[in-house]
C-alpha cells in the first residue's frame, strides 16, 4: 500500500507533513551534511529579524529531563543576509523554506515580511509571536489575542496572496483557544503550535541559574503531551484551520500522535539536537505507522482521535505488525 | 576523504579505566576514514528512552582502519551522561557522529611544533603528532593536569613525540605548576614555529599571549559546552574576530573547535561583546531596550 | 556539620521542608508501610471535597517522557470519612497533616474549612484551585486572579488563625504572579506551586486519547523547569510570602533547585509514584546537599539563586565533594 | 510474615528466554520471605535517569530462599519497560518493591481446587499450587493461551498439580477454544471445591459465571492496569461491591488483586457505575454538572 503524505496548509501543497521546527535545524546546511532537506516537507528557518542578532551570552542551553532548555536570544544574521545567503541556498537545494520571522514591534514583522515578498523560494511565513512587545514591557506578543492578531494582520498584508501566512502561538497563556481564534480572525491561513515552554533551571553547584538568560524555553519529549493538548483543543475549536503541530517529536509515533489530535503538518524540532537525522527518520517512521494502520491518505489521519472509536482505522497491536482485520475492528 | 560527518551506529569494542580515564575503542566506519585531527565526536546517551537529549562531545585519540574503522575516545565521568557511558559493556551500541568540526590547520613545511594539552584535552593532540611526523614535523609535547593521575598519556607521547615535558598543579608528576609557564623556555630551547594547544580556557589564553610574544602562531581547539554538535542549536557561541574584523558570535562546534588563538576574544568569553555583530542595541548606543 | 532543616510557613513550623505532594502518597497508611510519615515536614492529603468522589473511569494514567499524565478526577472519600478514618491515622503516627481541599463551588470551599476547623491535627490548609468552577463554564478559579482570590478568601474566614492556607497555585496561566498576588492580598499565608500542566495523550494504538478523561494533568520532572520558573518569578515579586515549591522533584539535589528559586518547603509528587521511599531520601540527600555546599541552615539557602553569585556559600563540585574553599569561592 | 512490603534492590540472577516468556530470577531479599501467592512485585524500570516513571507489575512464579532469598517472575515484551527489563543482564540491579497486593484466600480443609490460567497470568498459580499441596488440596490446572508459545508452564503444571488440561485459542496446543470453556466439565468431574483464576477480564467474568452457576466461589487475580502497584496514584481503580452492598471504586493494588469474582462488576469495568459511590450525581440524579 503507498501512502499518500501530501500535507496542504493553505494554498501550499506540501509532498509530506514533517518539517524542522524553527531554530532548531541550523540554516539548512548543518543538516544537509546528514541528509537531503528536499526531502522533508518543508525546512522551517530560525526566525529572522531586520537586524542581525548576536544573541544572548553563554551558557544558552540546558538538559532537564526529556527536555532542553534554550535562551539562545535568536541569534540570527538579519534579513539582508538571509536573504542573499541562506534563502537562496535552500532553494538551490528544492528544499520548501518555511521562514520564521521575529521583531519586537509590528514594524519589525512588517518589515521582514515585506522584504520577503519579493524574495524567490518562501513556502510559507510563520510568525514567531513568542518574541517580547518592546511596546507593551516586553510582554510575549503571543501572551494577548490582541497583540498577535495585530502581528498577524500586518503579515499577511505585507506578503502575497498564494503565500499561506502561519502564526506560531504558545502555550503558556490561560487561554490558548482564544489567541487561536484571534489568529485566524485577523487572516492567519494556518497555526503553528507549540513554541517553547517557560522555564528554568537553577545550577545546584554554583547556586545560580544555569542560563545566561535566567529563564529560558522548555522543548523537547518533556512538553509533547501540553503540544497534543493544545492541538486537540484548536482544531477542535477550529477544524478547518490548518495546524502545524510541534513539542517534542522524537518518533514517527510521535508525530502521528499530534497528526491525530488536528496536525496538517508536524515539525521536529530539539529531536533534531539529540539526533541531525530525526526528521528524516520520522518521516519514514510515520509512512511506516501509517501503512500499518491501513490509513492510506495522511489527511485521513488529521483529528482522528476527536472521532468516535473504530471510526475508519482498524485497531492494532503495533508489536505485532497488521494482522487481517478481524470483526470487532472494522468499521463499527 | 570527504568534508561531511556521517551519523552511525557505533558498536563497543573495547573499555578499560586508568586511573582517572576511561578509555573506549568503537567501530564506528566512516568516521575513521573521514577523521583529521583535532576533530571530535558527538555521542548519544542514556539509550533508546533516554532522558538526556544533549550529545556528549568527545576527542579522537586515535583512529585504525580495523573492522572497518575504529575510534578511541578517552574521558572521565563528570556527569549522568558520562557515568552511562563508563557503564556501558561491549557490543553495546552507541549513536555516533562526527567526524566533527575544523581540524587542526597542518604546516606545511618541515617545521618544529609545540603540543600543549591539559587533562582529558591532551587526546586531541596524538593524532595530530602522528600526522605531523608523518610530514617530518617535530612535535614537542608538554602535558599538564591537576595530578599525576589527570596527566593524559605522558607515555605515549614519549613514543610519539620528539620531547615531552609534564607540569602538575599539585607538583605530583613532573614540574610543580601550570603546564603554560614551561611554555616559553619550549618555545627559545626548541625553536618552536607554532603552537598546537587543547585545554581549559585559561590555559588557551595564555598560551595564545605567549606565542603572540614570540611571533608564532597559536592553534588552540576549545572546549566550550556543547549541546548537538553539529550546528543547529547556538549552544556554543564564541565571540571570534572574523577575516572582515568585526567580532561575530561564532559557533565553536562547526566553525571550531579549533581557532587562531588571536582571533579569540578571550577575556569576552561568556558575554556578548558590545562590538559584536548583532549586539544588543541598548548596549551599542546607550538606547534603552 | 548539622543542618537546621526547620522550615516556616507562616505560623506553622515543621521540623523539615520535605512534604507529599497532594494525591500523591495515598492517605498516608500506603507509604507508611514503607516509612515513618512523620519522618516528613508535613503529609498532604489528596484534596478533600464536601462528598465522596468515585473519580473518573479508567484508564487514568499515561505515562510520558519523564512525566505521567493523570486524570483520576479526585476521588476521595469526602470529609466525613477524611474526618474520621484518615485525619485521626495521620495525627496517631505524629504526621504534620496538610489538608487538601477541593470544590466545585465558593461553598464547597468554605464548607471543608468549616468542617476542618475543629478538628485536630491540621498544621495547614492547601486549597486546590485547579479544580473546574461550576459557576464559570467549569474554567479552573486557578485560571483568574479574582476566582482564586474569592476561594482563598473564603477558605481564610473558615480557618483558624494559627493554620496557615495556602494558596495552590497552577502555571497554565498568562501571569502567574498575579493570580500569586490575588492570592496573598485575600489572606492566603503561603503559596503552592505548581500543580500540573494541561496535557493529553493520544494512543497511536486505538487512535483515540489514552485516558477516559481525554485530558489530563502531567506531572513529573518533565514540569520541573516550569515549577523552578514559577517559584523564582513569584518569589521575585513576593519575598516575604513562603512557597511550598514542587513539580518534578526526584532527588534532593531538586528540592535544593526549588529552595534556591525561593521555596521554603518542598512537595514531592510523582515521585512517590516511582519510588515509594522517595520522600525520605530526597530528605536524607537535600540534607546531604546543604552539609557539602556548607549551608548551616535551610532558611540561608531560601531563594539564593536571586542573590549575586558567591553570597555566602563556597561553590563546590559535587562530583568532588568538599573541598577546602579556595579564595575565589569565598564570600565576594 | 508481614504484611508490609518492603522496596530493596534486587540482583538480576538468570535471565532466560522460552518462547515468548523472559523468565527471570532476582535476589531480593525480604520480598523472598514475605511473599504469598497471588502478590505481585512492582519494578521500576530504566536506570537511573529513567525517562519511564511508572512501576511494572508482576506475578511472582516461585520464591526460594537461595541467597537470601530470590523471587523468579515470567513477562513478555509488550512496550518500553519490558523491553528495557528483557535486554538486562545478570548482576544488574533492578528496584524491587514487594510483595504487593492480597493474596489467594487459602482454603482450611483439604478440598480440590480449580487453578485456572491465561497466558503470563497463569504464573501467579504456580507457588499456589504448592502451597494448596501443603495443606492437602487437590490443585486442578486449565491452562490457556492464544497459541502453544502463549501457554504458560504446561510442563511445571503436570509436576505440581493433580490433572492439568489446555486450551489454546488456534488449537495448537491442548483443545481449540478458550480455556474458560473446559471449566464446567472439569468441576464436575473434579468435583471442585473452588475455583482460583487468573487472566484477561473477559476469561475472569466467565470464569466467575460459571463458578456461581456451580455454587462455588471464585477467587481471581486481576489485572488492572497499574502505575505504582503500592496504593498511592489511583489508577487501578475497579468496581467493587463490599461488605456494605455498595459499589465503590477500590485500587486493584491494594484492595485487590485477588477478589472473590462475584464482588467485582465486570461489565462496568472501565466505567464509573451509575450507582458507585461518589458517582457523578449528573449521573445519579439526571442534574447538570
Ligand atoms: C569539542 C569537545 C571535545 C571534548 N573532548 C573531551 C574528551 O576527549 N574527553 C573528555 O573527558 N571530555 C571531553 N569534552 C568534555 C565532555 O564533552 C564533557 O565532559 C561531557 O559532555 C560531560 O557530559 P556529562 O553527561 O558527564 O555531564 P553533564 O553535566 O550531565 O552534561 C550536560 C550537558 O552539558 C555538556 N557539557 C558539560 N560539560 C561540558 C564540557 N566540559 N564541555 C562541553 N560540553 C559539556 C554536555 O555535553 C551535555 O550536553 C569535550 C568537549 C568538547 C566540546
Ligand atoms: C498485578 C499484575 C501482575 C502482572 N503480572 C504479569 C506477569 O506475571 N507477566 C507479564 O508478562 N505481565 C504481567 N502483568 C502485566 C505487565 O505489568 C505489563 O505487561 C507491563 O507492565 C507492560 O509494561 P511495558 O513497559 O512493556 O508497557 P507500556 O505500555 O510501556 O507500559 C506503560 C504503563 O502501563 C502499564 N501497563 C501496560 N500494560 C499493562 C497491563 N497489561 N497490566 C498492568 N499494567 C500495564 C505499565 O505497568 C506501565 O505503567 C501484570 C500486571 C499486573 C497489574
Ligand atoms: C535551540 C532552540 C532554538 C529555537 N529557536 C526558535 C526560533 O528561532 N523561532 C521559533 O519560533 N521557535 C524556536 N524554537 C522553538 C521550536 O521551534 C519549537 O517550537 C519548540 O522547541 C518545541 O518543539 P520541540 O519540542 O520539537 O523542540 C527553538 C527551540 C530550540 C530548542
Ligand atoms: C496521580 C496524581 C494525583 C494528584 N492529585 C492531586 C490532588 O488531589 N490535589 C492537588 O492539589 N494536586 C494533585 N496532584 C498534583 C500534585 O500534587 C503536584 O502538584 C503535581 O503532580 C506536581 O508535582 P510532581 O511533579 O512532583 O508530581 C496530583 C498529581 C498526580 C500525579
Ligand atoms: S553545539 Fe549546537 S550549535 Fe554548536
Ligand atoms: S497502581 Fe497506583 S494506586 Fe494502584
Amino acid at each position: 500500500m503507498s501512502v499518500d503524505l501530501r500535507a496542504r496548509l493553505g494554498h501550499a501543497v506540501l509532498p509530506n507533513p514533517i518539517m524542522t521546527a524553527a531554530g532548531c535545524g541550523g540554516a539548512g546546511r548543518e543538516l544537509g551534511r546528514f541528509f537531503d532537506v528536499a526531502k522533508l516537507g518543508a525546512f522551517v528557518t530560525p526566525s529572522i529579524a531586520p537586524e542581525p542578532r548576536a544573541g544572548r551570552p553563554a551558557p544558552r542551553l540546558a538538559e532537564t529531563p526529556s527536555g532542553v532548555l534554550n535562551s539562545t536570544g535568536l541569534q540570527g544574521p538579519g534579513i539582508d543576509v538571509f536573504l542573499t545567503r541562506d534563502l537562496p541556498w535552500l532553494d538551490q537545494q528544492g528544499a520548501r523554506a518555511v521562514v520564521s520571522i521575529a521583531g519586537n514591534s509590528i514594524e519589525d514583522y512588517a518589515e521582514v515580511a515585506a522584504r520577503l515578498a519579493d524574495a524567490p523560494g518562501v513556502t510559507a511565513v510563520e510568525i514567531n509571536t513568542a518574541c517580547p512587545n518592546v511596546g507593551d514591557r516586553g510582554l510575549m506578543f503571543a501572551a494577548h489575542p490582541m497583540a498577535a492578531a495585530e502581528v498577524v494582520r500586518a503579515v499577511r498584508a505585507h506578503t502575497r496572496r498564494g503565500v499561506p501566512v502561519l502564526a506560531k502561538l504558545s502555550a503558556d497563556v490561560t487561554d490558548v483557544v482564544g489567541v487561536a481564534m484571534a489568529c485566524a480572525d485577523a487572516g492567519a491561513d494556518g497555526l503553528s503550535m507549540i513554541n517553547t515552554l517557560h522555564g528554568m533551571v537553577v545550577d545546584t553547584t554554583t547556586l545560580r541559574p544555569r542560563l545566561a538568560g535566567v529563564t529560558g524555553g522548555l522543548s523537547g519529549p518533556a512538553i509533547r503531551p501540553v503540544a497534543v493538548r493544545c492541538v486537540y483543543q484548536v482544531h477542535a475549536a477550529l477544524p478547518e484551520v490548518p495546524i502545524v503541530g510541534m513539542g517534542g517529536v522524537r518518533t514517527g509515533l510521535d508525530a502521528l500522535e499530534l497528526v491525530l489530535a488536528g496536525a496538517s503538518a508536524v515539525a521536529v524540532g530539539t529531536a533534531n539536537i539529540h539526533d541531525p537525522s530525526a526528521s528524516v527518520r520520522i518521516l519514514r517512521e510515520l509512512e511506516t505507522a501509517l501503512r500499518e494502520r491501513g490509513i492510506a491518505r495522511l489527511a485521513d489521519a488529521v483529528g482522528l482521535a476527536h472521532k468516535p472509536a473504530g471510526t475508519l482505522i482498524r485497531r492494532i497491536d503495533p508489536n505485532v505488525g497488521v494482522g487481517e482485520p478481524t470483526e470487532q475492528e472494522t468499521l463499527q | 576523504m570527504t568534508d561531511s560527518p556521517v551519523q552511525v551506529p557505533g558498536t563497543l569494542l573495547t573499555l578499560r579505566r586508568a586511573g582517572a580515564y576511561h578509555t573506549m575503542t568503537l567501530v564506528a566506519p566512516g568516521v575513521a576514514e573521514r577523521f583529521r585531527p583535532g576533530q571530535f565526536v558527538a555521542l548519544a546517551v542514556g539509550g533508546e528512552q533516554s532522558s538526556m537529549l544533549l550529545r556528549r562531545c568527545f576527542f579522537v585519540r586515535e583512529v585504525k582502519p580495523d573492522y572497518g574503522g575504529t575510534i578511541e575516545i578517552v574521558f572521565s565521568v563528570r556527569g549522568k551522561g558520562t557515568g552511562w557511558l563508563a557503564a556501558l559493556r561491549p557490543r553495546d551500541i552507541i549513536d555516533v557522529a562526527g567526524p566533527l568540526g575544523r581540524p587542526f590547520p597542518l604546516p606545511r613545511d618541515p617545521v618544529t611544533c609545540v603540543l600543549l594539552g591539559v587533562a582529558h584535552a591532551s587526546a586531541a593532540l596524538f593524532p595530530l603528532a602522528a600526522v605531523l611526523r608523518q610530514r617530518d614535523c617535530r612535535p614537542c609535547f608538554l602535558l599538564g593536569g591537576a595530578g599525576s593521575d589527570d596527566v593524559l598519556g605522558a607515555r605515549g607521547a614519549r613514543r610519539a613525540g620528539d620531547s615531552v615535558a609534564v607540569a602538575t598543579r599539585d607538583g605530583s608528576l613532573g614540574s610543580a605548576g601550570q603546564v603554560e609557564d614551561l611554555l616559553p623556555e619550549l618555545i627559545e630551547t626548541a625553536g618552536a614555529d607554532v603552537v598546537y594547544a587543547c585545554g581549559p580556557l585559561d590555559t588557551l589564553r595564555t598560551v595564545t599571549r605567549i606565542a603572540a610574544g614570540y611571533g608564532i602562531p597559536a592553534q588552540v581547539a576549545v572546549e566550550e559546552p556543547m549541546a548537538c554538535g553539529t550546528g543547529v542549536c547556538m549552544a556554543c557561541a564564541l565571540p571570534v574576530v572574523g577575516d572582515d574584523g568585526a567580532t561575530h558570535m561564532v559557533r565553536t562546534c562547526v566553525e571550531g573547535p579549533v581557532f587562531r588563538g588571536e582571533r579569540v576574544r578571550w577575556d569576552d568569553v561568556g558575554t556578548i561583546p558590545f562590538d559584536a555583530l548583532g549586539a544588543p542595541r541598548a548596549l551599542r548606543l546607550g538606547e534603552r531596550p
